[in-house]
């Protein structure tokens, strides 16, 4: 095998290679650099907490979509289960049993996911009919939320423990957690492997003998579990359930997959890449709001921040395409 | 069994499109709009508006076609409430307008409209918000969802009344989408790094909204150095008033405003107001404190 | 000294640290048929993705009747007058046989309205001279892959181009529709139409090409006529050693019990009632024409298809399979024919694509031992002489016979006792299919059990023990593969 | 008929089947449904969110997907109120379907030369088009009182209401430019498969780039329209536009991987929620129950086509040699 050594690139290549590789971070750096300079209280430990607690809910549906889309699917109905798993752990609490108001909701939604992918895994589907499936999941779900506490707010009463997970850096420590516990499943384990495989080509998967149907039944049972987490976690930051308080949170979620690197086709991306995508809209978020922006202008710059990111990802691909 | 059902007068039948059904301030306005209609024998329907003019137009659309004898209309927004009320007003239906005023250019022909006077609302809370920090201070406003005809109203009520002090200066006034908890909490845990300790007055345009930025503010620990005043004056703001995180609540009530609803369509329906009357059943509009909240104590919800 | 239509000079061409193409020339003369050869990974392909502007060259000019030109795109060589049969199919399954047949050029007025009449006028009168029938209105998904194979030729042959590439056309194709196709072939070359043609089957070379040019390594080794050498020395060019046989020596091994029994075997509206038995330590060949239901068979043993009825014994056990999962589990492994869409993902890497029928034999519990998986995966590599940069780049970065290799690989490593191969050398080179024939061998004297489905005759006469027929869906005959047998009445049998 | 083509024919048309018991039902129990000034309610429920239904179906067809419609759709009613009030209505419609066809070509330049992503691309312009229209409007809606375009928007023209002729227009030349013209075959083939389609020389970046202008140019169309017919303009209108236009497409049988689909399919997928939503209006659900209704109607609309597809192996619709039949040559899909 001929293999020929390319001649060492230039001082100024390498740099250039290293920021466009990293586009997206570069970007957040930039930004943080010029909020930290009009704001020097960006650079504060407070508000660093501040960034975790709130990037760490939308982290978690995020972290449960990646199963979804890493399969080829898609998920629209974690928003309002997470409505209904907040109403149901609220509920709970408030009754004095915590433990079990941050177990049994999270069970709740593991088994919702679990008939969501028994669903998708028995017609064969793949994007089409998740999104039309889980669409139809979204709206019986939200309408359950209403329905279950006759569509009332709920202050969380609750003292114990169900009220400490959401505090201060915990809901982070969560995601965080969550993040390493799944990357260490893709990477590591053979059930990964085979979940990335199965969203890569499911035909060449069954052809392999991999039984795809459980792949996609397991894809949707953890995206559910770990909505069910952030269902859980939202009420006990916020020391409150609202029936519609998912409403929009799976478009947020998934923007914070792909932002990251997360393909919609199934079988690439990581979670690594989940983690970027949430930590850049998280970090732009909040630095909008120091910048005293009103959530307009916030929709605009958010929007072309998104599409900047990946405009330079993609030339970066094809600056490397030319040099081979 | 026909001839006792002959005795009692039929149901007669109402359509109520409720432009934020799904929102916790519409479920006590609809429950209790419900208990009002049972009491006096009309079967109410109940649809959700979506929030869309769009779609409210075609559910009353499909509700003339069906007959009902009246409808109540709770507009998404005021500018989409023409063609709709103009829909109405060719109908010859009875109808009664709630929560929301339509548009001015159609505001002379409609019958009633039961709801808040949501600029007093703003008002009374600007009152109080001079009474509690002076008239020097710093404040920041969290609003309600953009576009809506309360969040436009209350911050207008609000201001007019700060504008006559030079000396309050607002910071930062933002709208909290779909008047979400979790969304204020974030909003305010970064007014809270941007500001520090300069803001002295937090004014929310709902009890659930001043729910979420009372955690950022708890978190900081700065409980009580902010005093806040808030509209809703529901179980949400009683609690936190009774708790003293909260120095005040301008009441809106659900109930109330269902009951008067209902009651508005009946008095059309029965001829009592014609087309063109612009009846106002208006909703009470008192400063909930610490002084009075034993009276005011479940008009909310 | 003749006129040449096509030059390219000095073409250079590097992936990354893979240089594909190292300062290499092709001279086409006008009006013949040159054969461009070399091992897998040669870089016939890329030189070829160079000239249509698929890939731009580092270095290095085009020359087209003299006049420097560079083609950007598809489009523009298309309208340049050169026309493309691609390594892999590209076909939109989701459209009719018509349609891609047309695809890219459909007729219409100049309002853009198709004229469907007049091309399924052109497609049934090219079809009616090349002797193949094929309903215009199937839907591509629905064919079988050398149909596909056959309107992707139809498409470029259609197009009345000056020049046309032809990058591994009969790959899949049986010597019925081979014959075809030469036929035709030489029909345009009698038209003066300039023909370059890639494959891995040497005879074909020699039956129509004038001259051939060879690539090792990227790199130009010679280019000559054809009349003036011999395949020995071919294939001496191409490999870089000589091989003395195409094909390795029939060994004796010992043939044991029967380990599968197929019994009345028949699925929806194809297959009708097959009965055939394979024994420990056999190669079981199945032979037959283009769409005779062979890999129905395959597919349908590996539990891959829905069958309608028929059953199964493994190892004198009734067993059922219902999917893929139960066949994996009885130890059979199947290498479909299709790699690109069922044999692998491209997406992901060589590693990757090779352990996943194993994952057990690298992981201790659930967990991956990730320098085992490397290991594994790199023995597979070595002994396949998968031609990769490493084993973490990703399939679409192989040459076509090397993911063909990969394929293989997979199950290879997997190492099941009955193993289906379905066109297993497709676009192999010479040099590789000897050392895939060596593995087979080394697998049945192990006492595993192969069932070899091939277009290539000489490979079934080669290395089968057994030799089944197939026609439209029956199976004509079964039988022993010895001296005396001749490769007309096997043909006898697969025409019915 | 042999059992392999009637269950293909119910295959391939389950959603009339699906759309004839709602009706049969519906006209059984609630009276007044099958007049015809209820139908008409139906088809004026559909039209405008049809209108870009029909275009969804195109892009669909043609691999992409645009979420950015709901977004485009409330800011057309802004700039239509907003400049018929200060300049006059030709201007506006002009600026209007000016504007959709830029976002429609900023789109595609987005998606076809940059290479981003359709969801992302699509995503970013819906924020961007969001906060434009907020920030424009300080996220009042405007209201514009003109009794003669509220007539034309809520009129009607022998008997059929004017924005459904609009709906019909759009399905008859989306039908008839997918089935019948080399760009709508192209479309199918480069959402068939892009590689390809490249590969055999179809412009695939016109074909992209002019998917979203069409997009554009159709939801700029609804947008005038339903400011007209509302007499307002407002951020907030079409707020479930792509959702629920996504949904009549891919509920009809036009598949989200690209490809295959029709215009005729959309067309009955539309119908089927216009009746589904008027027959559970009229019927009395509360809007709770509706909504668990809808969605499980979704659910299982979309199962019973996934598994009827799958109970018909490819090799029965087509038999083997032995018992071909001639098909037409025309496209299956129409
Ligand atoms: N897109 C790519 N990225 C990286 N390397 C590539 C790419 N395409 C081809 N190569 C490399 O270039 C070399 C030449 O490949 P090419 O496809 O031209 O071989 P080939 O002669 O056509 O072989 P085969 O007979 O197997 O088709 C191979 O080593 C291959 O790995
Ligand atoms: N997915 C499919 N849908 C419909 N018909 C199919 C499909 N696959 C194959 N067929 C048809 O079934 C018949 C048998 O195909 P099969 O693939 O078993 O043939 P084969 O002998 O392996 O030949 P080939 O060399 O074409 O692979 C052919 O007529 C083919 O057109
Ligand atoms: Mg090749
Ligand atoms: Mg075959």
């Amino acid at each position: 095998m001929e293999v020929a050594a390319r001649p060492k690139d230039s001082i100024k290549n390498r740099i250039v290679d290293i920021l466009s590789n990293n586009a997206i971070l570069f970007l957040m750096l930039l930004l943080v650099s010029v909020v930290a300079i009009l704001y020097p209280r960006f650079l504060t430990l407070a508000n660093f907490n501040n960034i975790l607690n709130q990037i760490s809910v939308i982290g978690c549906l995020a972290c449960g979509m990646t199963f979804v889309l890493l399969i080829g699917c898609i998920d629209l109905s974690v928003g309002s289960m997470m409505s209904l798993i907040g109403i149901m752990a609220v509920t709970v609490a408030n009754g004095g049993r915590e433990w079990l108001a941050i177990i049994l909701p999270i069970l709740a939604a593991g088994a919702i996911g679990l008939i969501k992918g028994g669903i998708i895994a028995g017609v064969n589907g793949r994007l089409g009919e998740s999104f039309i499936t889980t669409y139809g999941a979204q709206s019986v779900l939200a309408a359950l939320a209403l329905i279950i506490q006759g569509g009332l707010f709920m202050m969380v009463t609750a003292t114990g423990i169900f009220t400490r997970i959401g505090k201060g850096a915990n809901p982070a420590y969560v995601f965080f957690a969550l993040i390493v516990i799944c990357q260490f499943i893709l990477t590591k384990t053979s059930f990964g492997r085979k979940l990335l495989f199965v969203g890569s080509n499911p035909k060449a998967a069954r052809l392999s003998g991999v039984n795809i149907k459980f792949y996609f039944l397991m894809a949707f049972m953890m995206c559910g579990l770990i909505s069910g987490i952030a269902g859980v976690l939202l009420p006990s930051r916020v020391m409150s359930a609202n029936p519609t308080a998912g409403t929009n949170y799976e478009l947020e979620a998934i923007a914070a997959c792909v932002v990251g690197g997360v393909s919609m086709k199934g079988g690439s991306g990581s979670f690594v890449n989940t983690l970027i995508g949430v930590i850049v809209i998280g970090v732009l978020s909040n630095s909008m709001n120091l910048l005293g922006l009103s959530s307009y202008p916030q929709m605009i710059v958010k929007g072309f921040v998104i599409a900047l990111a990946f405009a330079l990802d993609v030339v970066n691909k094809r600056r490397q395409m030319q040099r081979g | 069994f026909a001839v006792a059902s002959a005795e009692a007068p039929a149901a007669r039948k109402v359509f109520f499109t409720n432009a934020f059904f799904t929102a916790p301030f519409c479920a006590p306005l609809n429950a209790q709009a419900m208990a009002t209609a049972a009491e006096n024998n009309i079967e109410l329907t109940i649809v959700d508006g979506q929030a869309d003019a769009s779609v409210q137009l075609d559910q009353i659309k499909t509700a003339i076609d069906q007959g009902y004898d009246g409808i109540i209309y709770f507009p998404a927004d005021a500018a989409g409430s023409i063609t709709i009320v103009n829909t109405l007003n060719e109908s010859g239906i009875a109808y009664a307008i709630i929560d929301s005023k339509v548009d001015a250019s159609v505001a002379e022909t409609i019958p009633v409209f039961a709801g808040p006077d949501n600029v007093e609302m703003g008002r009374v809370a600007g009152r109080a918000c001079v009474e509690q920090i002076g008239e020097n201070a710093k404040v920041v406003c969290l609003m309600g969802s953009a576009g809506t005809d309360p969040a436009t109203n209350r911050q207008k009520g609000f201001e007019e009344i700060i504008s006559q002090y030079p000396g309050i200066e607002i910071l930062a006034a933002q709208n909290v989408d779909g008047w979400d908890p979790a969304i204020a909490m974030s909003i305010m845990q970064d007014y809270i790094t941007r500001f520090g300790d300069e803001i002295e007055f937090l004014f929310t345009h709902d009890d659930g909204i001043f729910q979420g930025a009372q955690q950022a503010i708890a978190a900081a620990g700065l409980t009580g150095k902010i005093k806040a005043v808030s509209t809703g004056a529901n179980n949400v703001g009683v609690a936190a008033i009774k708790s003293g995180e909260l120095y005040g609540s301008v009441l809106h009530s659900a109930k109330e405003e269902g009951q008067l609803g209902v009651e508005a369509v009946i008095a059309v329906m029965d001829g009592e107001i014609k087309n063109g009357d612009q009846e106002w059943f208006k909703c009470m509009s008192p400063l909930v404190t610490l002084e009075n909240v034993a009276e005011w104590e479940g008009w909310g919800w | 000294m003749q006129e040449h239509i096509l030059s390219m000079r000095g073409i250079t061409k590097a992936f990354g640290s893979t240089v594909a193409l190292d300062n290499v020339d092709l001279n086409v003369r006008a009006g013949e048929i040159h054969a461009l050869l070399g091992e897998n990974g040669a870089g016939k392909s890329t030189l070829m993705k160079i000239l249509n502007g698929v890939y731009a060259a580092d270095k290095g000019e085009i020359l087209i009747n003299g006049v420097p030109t560079v083609f950007r795109n598809i489009r523009e060589a298309m309208a340049g007058g050169i026309s493309f049969v691609f390594q892999e199919l590209n076909l939109v399954l989701s459209l009719s046989t018509l349609e891609n047949a047309f695809l890219g050029r459909l007729k219409s007025d100049s309002r853009g309205i198709i004229d469907w009449k007049s091309m399924t006028a052109e497609f049934n009168g090219f079809m009616k001279s090349i002797d193949f029938e094929m309903d215009p209105g199937r839907l591509v998904s629905e064919l079988s892959i050398a149909e596909k194979q056959m309107v992707e030729i139809a498409r470029a042959l259609m197009l009345d181009s000056k020049i046309i590439v032809m990058d591994e056309p009969t790959a899949t194709l049986s010597s019925e529709e081979i014959h075809k196709l030469f036929n035709i072939i030489r029909i345009l070359k009698n038209k003066g139409i300039t023909i370059i043609y890639i494959s891995h089957r040497l005879e074909e070379i020699f039956q129509i090409c004038d001259r051939l040019t060879v690539l090792r390594d990227g790199k130009n080794i010679c280019t000559l006529d054809v009349a003036e050498t011999t395949k020995p020395y071919l294939i001496e060019q191409m490999v870089g050693r000589s091989m003395d046989y195409e094909f390795p020596e029939r060994e004796a091994h010992p043939i044991g019990e029967p380990v599968l029994d197929v019994k009345n075997l028949f699925t929806p509206g194809f297959l009708q009632g097959i009965n055939f038995t394979l024994y420990r330590g056999e190669i079981l060949g199945i032979a037959g024409l283009v769409g005779s239901g062979r890999s129905e068979i395959a597919r349908a043993v590996f539990g891959a298809d829905k069958i309608e009825k028929g059953d199964f014994w493994v190892d004198g056990k009734k067993v059922s399979i219902r999917s893929t999962m139960n066949a994996k589990a009885l130890s059979i492994g199947l290498v479909p024919e299709d790699r690109k869409d069922e044999g692998s993902s491209i997406e992901l890497s060589v590693m990757k694509n090779i352990t996943i029928t194993n994952l057990d034999k690298v992981s201790r519990g659930i967990v991956l031992n990730r320098r085992k998986e490397v290991r594994e995966a790199k023995r597979m590599v070595q002994e396949l002489g998968v031609k990769t940069p490493s084993i973490h780049h990703r399939l679409d970065q192989l040459s076509g016979g090397n993911q063909q290799k990969v394929v293989l690989a997979k199950w290879l490593y997997n190492d099941a006792d009955i193993l289906i191969l379905d066109e297993p050398t497709r676009g192999i080179d010479v040099g590789a299919k000897y050392e895939i024939y060596l593995l087979i061998y080394e697998m049945v004297k192990r006492g595993k059990s192969v069932i070899m489905i091939s277009s290539e005759l000489p490979e079934i006469f080669a290395l089968s023990d057994r030799i089944m027929v197939m026609y439209e869906g029956c199976l004509q005959t079964c039988v022993e593969n010895h001296e005396g047998l001749k490769p007309e009445d096997i043909m006898g049998f697969a025409l019915g | 008929m042999k059992r392999a083509d009637i269950s293909r024919l119910v295959k391939d048309n389950i959603i009339i089947i699906a759309l004839a018991l709602p009706v049969i039902l519906l006209t059984m129990t609630a009276s007044g449904f099958m007049t015809v000034s209820n139908i008409k309610n139906i088809f004026i429920q559909i039209s405008l969110y049809g209108i870009v239904a029909f275009a969804m179906t195109i892009s669909i067809i043609g691999g992409e997907f645009d979420l950015s419609v709901s977004s485009l759709l409330g800011v057309v009613t802004i700039l239509f109120t907003d400049i018929a009030k200060r300049v006059n209505v030709p201007v506006a419609i002009l600026v209007c379907v000016s504007a959709g066809i830029v976002v429609g070509l900023i789109n595609g330049f987005m998606v076809s030369k940059l290479k981003i992503n359709a969801f992302v691309a699509t995503l970013a312009m819906m924020l961007m088009l969001k906060g434009f229209a907020l920030t424009y409007t300080n996220g009042r809606p405007i209201n514009f009182p003109n009794p003669a375009l509220n007539a034309f928007g809520n009129g009607d023209f022998l008997g059929m209401p004017n924005i459904t002729l609009f709906f019909l227009g759009a399905f008859l030349i989306t039908w008839y430019v997918l089935r019948n013209t080399k760009f709508g075959r192209n479309v199918y083939a480069a959402g068939g498969n892009l590689v390809v389609a490249k590969m055999v020389g179809i412009n695939v970046d016109f074909y992209k780039t002019m998917l979203f202008v069409i997009l554009g140019f159709a939801t700029s169309v609804a947008g005038v329209l339903m400011a007209m017919r509302l007499s307002s303009g407002n951020t907030l209108f079409g707020g479930d536009l792509t959702m629920s236009v996504v949904a009549g497409v891919v509920i009809g049988g036009t598949s989200l991987s690209g490809g295959r689909g029709s215009a005729v399919k959309t067309f009955w997928g539309m119908l089927f929620i216009g009746v589904l939503f008027n027959g559970l209006q009229r019927l009395a659900v509360q809007a709770n129950w509706q909504d668990v209704i809808k969605g499980s109607i979704l659910i299982v609309v979309v199962s019973v086509d996934a598994i009827l597809a799958q109970k018909i192996p490819l090799s029965q619709i087509t038999t083997g040699r032995k018992r071909k039949e001639q098909i037409s040559a025309l496209p299956r899909d129409v």
